[in-house]
């Protein structure tokens, strides 16, 4: 049913970020050697693979499901500073959604994931962190939602502005996470958690396709 | 780079394996160290954790004196929260449990969210940012947690062995937090199993300033000078932010990869430094403590002692990486 | 490559002050590393030595339960009869003294003459020779003494403080050789302050088996393993000369360059290999006791342990790189 | 007086040892490095050096003062294995000479002294280390008196002959000192002992030269 967003819908997006997380697994540590301490590929393929293994051992049969357990499971699996920061994110918006799912429904309750993700990290755009990705790509959907457009066309426009995003901390400099420690040398570097959200988007958008 | 490793997925369970086989003192499950002998009834619990690649922080410094449980994550990885609660369970003697928090973002809500979970012990937390390389904290993640991680640890493991209550033993673990700076440096950066390569690249005629634990790059560059000159200059930056005076409690700590004689150099530096500043070592460590994997280099870490903080110092204490007094 | 060192002349000197300044219950002088309290009448004394560069072997080992006196020479290099003489004369209480010795030529000739130009005191001397990685001893200088120095000086040190005359604490001293041994592997070369490059060339995939402590070349070259075909190596080598059975005493020993973590991956092989041939490991130690400044790598030292071993073991011991059990 | 060896002789073989030693301290470590623990060429540095502080300080009124002076210096100053063997040779030498210091009388004494090293190291010829230098010039030494050279001839030969032995450890197969743990692997490598003693025996030719 167009239009409609089902757990099929949801199971593939997170294999999608699973196999997006495990191909840029090295080039995401890269990032984070840089103005961190290279480990946020590692710690992202870990977690991914664990909600691979949660979602098949416990079957989801909603969309919410799939996406509480794959947050809970990013919680107690990632550790760091991702871990609770991506685990919050799909938690709340698993929590948010209504069944069915409408596209515009899945928009407010993106939203809803990037601020529980705003208020634990108390981040805001700017600062170099996977909000800056994040944020854009609520923005973009919702906007994409109130135009009409319809689910590919939305995830793809999310996708975009998380990428813009991303790329668009690299002139930053970090004022949150490890980054922040480095001061005016962080400048130069794309952030490692707003590279991997922009991945994480782009994973729906294919989902979607 | 060449690791003494299986794998590099399985370091961490691997190494834990042999910490349980060296030492019958500690219990290993589920990723978490524990006292073998369990809690002490009535004793307020000290729970700590962190990134693993530190040893012996923190595992090796649970035992009687010290804490009760460590929670090691992956290599400079925080810890989940699933860890923090079974740790905090187990350590909780009816007296309640201290969690001992090195400041990293990581750190910080692995632990918050696990003390939320676990609302059946009171649980009270302190946060340890001793790092004066981290300026302007309202730009920042705040200041990191180092070297001082281990006095807090001891100090307040001391006070709690006593018998203080909860709100006594995080009063006293503040203190030290409050009374203790460090400084970092760096000759090499480390290499984690999972990367196998450097995470940073130094050439030879550089060293690396106000680095943290975790193999990070620190504030800024300086040319390699002689060891008194990195001396003083992680001396001056630990006075500037904390005026040296009085009895100290001084720390020349490893980071992994440099050779115990070099340490003991340092120190001599760090005490002539000292003096020349009036103050008086009359506590000190020399060796790898709070270390990040392979890398070459060390911090300081100094502390303001008083006479409940030096008596609690003093204290026995019993675990497989610090040990005197019993 | 960069040391934390004031100059490559200096740092013997350098680290000594450091040590002196770090730890009150030593004293320094020309030199010689002693217990501040000096001699304790009527008691046996020990006396090592050997180059630096090995820390904390030995002046780390020097106090109540180990050592009297320690004769650090300069990086890599035996210490010089004077020192010998200087330091046994000090640790005499009157029932002599004895000198604990590594077996390579330049220990073994500068110890000899010192002995005979201290012949007020009566001496004793002990060889240790517990690396396998020698073999054909009549093709070589004999076996070299590396990490069973450190049990020799921890057991034949607390039957010395139990108040046993020379020859009793030189016979335990040769029983805890006898029953020892040690094969090392090391991933990378160690770099002297004063070649300032390291002393031998190792490729990415290879290790060097049966190192010694002096960074020199071990006998053959092998590929890289996981750290269980690594552990197994040395513990085969080890088995094949001395049948591990019943109780041992184990210590996984770092070069000084591999972090603790590393150590306790090779520990829990060690362990697990021990178990597959029926034996056990009773005692441990797992850390950086005999190293060779900053190489990366380990040895293993394995010893058969006995009741009376068992216990001098277990016995206090309190200096600044061994405590326990006061 | 030809023929005659003085005080003022041996002084400038020390000081030519040293500076020699001073000059090759890198080479032979290098060498040590390659089968031992590449410290050679700094002991000796260091050895050489205090001598001629000592020598300074104390000034010798004979040959055999210079030469006991020199060995127990080395004894005092150098530790390791050369320190005892190369203090030995001096000292034993020194003892051994009658005043004044004939050519003949100074090639007795030479044997005696490399006669000591043998006995404290327990080496013989062929086992790879300095005796394969001093062996040979000792032979070389008292050959050439016997068949009538003068000190400059006879220094000559004992150089050329110690140099000759020090080459001549490069194929042998180490069975004393450090490089006898590396068993096989020490062969094609010059013993950095037999080169140290090359050195000093051309500083000896040179003095007289
Ligand atoms: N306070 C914060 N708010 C939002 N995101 C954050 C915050 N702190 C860190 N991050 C994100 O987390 C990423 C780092 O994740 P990771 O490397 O897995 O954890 P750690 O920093 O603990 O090693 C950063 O690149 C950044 O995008
Ligand atoms: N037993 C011995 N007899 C004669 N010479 C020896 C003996 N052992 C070692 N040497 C010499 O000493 C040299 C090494 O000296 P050095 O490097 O200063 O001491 P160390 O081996 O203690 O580091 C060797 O190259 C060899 O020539
Ligand atoms: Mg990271
Ligand atoms: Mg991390
Ligand atoms: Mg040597
Ligand atoms: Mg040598």
């Amino acid at each position: 049913m167009a239009g409609m967003l089902d757990t099929d819908l949801f199971l593939a997006w997170t294999e999608g970020a699973a196999r997006a997380v495990r191909l840029h697994r090295d080039r995401l540590t890269g990032l984070d050697a840089a103005i961190g301490d290279a480990d946020h590929g590692t710690n992202l393929d870990r977690g991914f693979t664990e909600v691979g293994k949660a979602l098949t051992e416990w079957p989801p049969t909603s969309p919410a499901q799939v996406l509480v357990s794959a947050g809970t499971t990013l919680i107690r699996r990632v550790g760091g500073a991702s871990g609770p920061l991506y685990g919050s994110l799909f938690r709340q918006l698993g929590k948010s959604l209504d069944t069915p799912v409408t596209l515009a429904g899945f928009a407010a309750a993106f939203e809803s994931g990037v601020q529980a993700v705003e208020r634990l990290g108390k981040a805001a755009q700017g600062d170099k962190t996977m909000i800056d990705a994040l944020a854009p790509a609520a923005r973009a959907l919702t906007q994409a939602v109130q135009e009409g457009a319809d689910e590919h066309k939305a995830f793809e426009r999310a996708a975009r502005a998380a990428e813009e995003g991303a790329k668009a901390t690299i002139p930053l400099r970090a004022r949150k996470g490890r980054a922040s420690y480095l001061g005016e040398r962080s400048i130069g570097h794309e952030d490692p958690g707003a590279a991997s959200a922009a991945l994480i988007m782009a994973a729906l958008a294919e989902a979607a396709a | 780079m060449k690791k003494l490793i299986n794998t590099a997925e399985s370091v961490v369970e691997d190494a834990l394996n042999g910490l349980a086989a060296a030492h019958p003192s500690l219990r290993v499950r589920d990723r978490v160290v524990y006292r073998a002998e369990g809690p002490r009834p009535g004793k307020v619990g000290l729970v700590s954790g962190g990134g693993s690649g530190h040893e012996p922080l923190h595992a090796a410094f649970v035992g009687p004196g010290m804490l009760d449980a460590a929670c090691p994550g992956e290599i400079f990885t925080s810890p989940v929260p699933d860890q923090i609660i079974d740790a905090t369970r187990a350590a909780d003697g009816g007296a309640g449990v201290l969690h001992i928090v090195k400041n990293y973002t990581g750190d910080v809500l692995n632990f918050e969210m696990a003390a939320e979970l676990c609302d059946d012990v009171p649980v009270a937390s302190v946060l340890v940012d001793d790092d004066v390389a981290v300026q302007d904290s309202l730009y920042t993640a705040g200041r990191r947690g180092t070297g001082a991680t281990l006095f807090v640890e001891k100090i307040a493991g001391a006070l709690a062995e006593e018998g203080a209550p909860l709100e006594e033993v995080a009063r006293v673990a503040r203190e030290v937090d409050d009374h203790s700076r460090s400084f970092g440096v760096a000759l090499t950066s480390c290499v984690t199993p999972a990367a196998g390569k450097p995470t940073f690249d130094l050439p030879e005629d550089q060293v690396e300033l106000g680095i943290g634990i975790h193999g990070e790059p620190g504030r800024s560059r300086a040319p390699m000078a002689p060891a008194r000159e990195l001396a003083a200059l992680a001396m001056e930056a630990i006075h500037g932010d904390l005026p040296l005076r009085d009895d100290l409690l001084v720390m020349v700590n490893g980071m992994g990869g440099t050779p115990l004689i070099e340490l003991y150099v340092v120190f001599a530096e760090v005490e002539a430094f000292v003096r020349g500043k009036g103050a008086r070592v009359v506590r000190s460590l020399v060796g790898n403590y709070v270390t990040s994997l392979d890398m070459q280099g060390f911090s300081i870490t100094v502390c303001r002692l008083n006479g409940e903080l030096t008596r609690l110092w003093d204290a026995p204490v019993e675990t497989p990486g610090l040990r005197w007094g019993r």
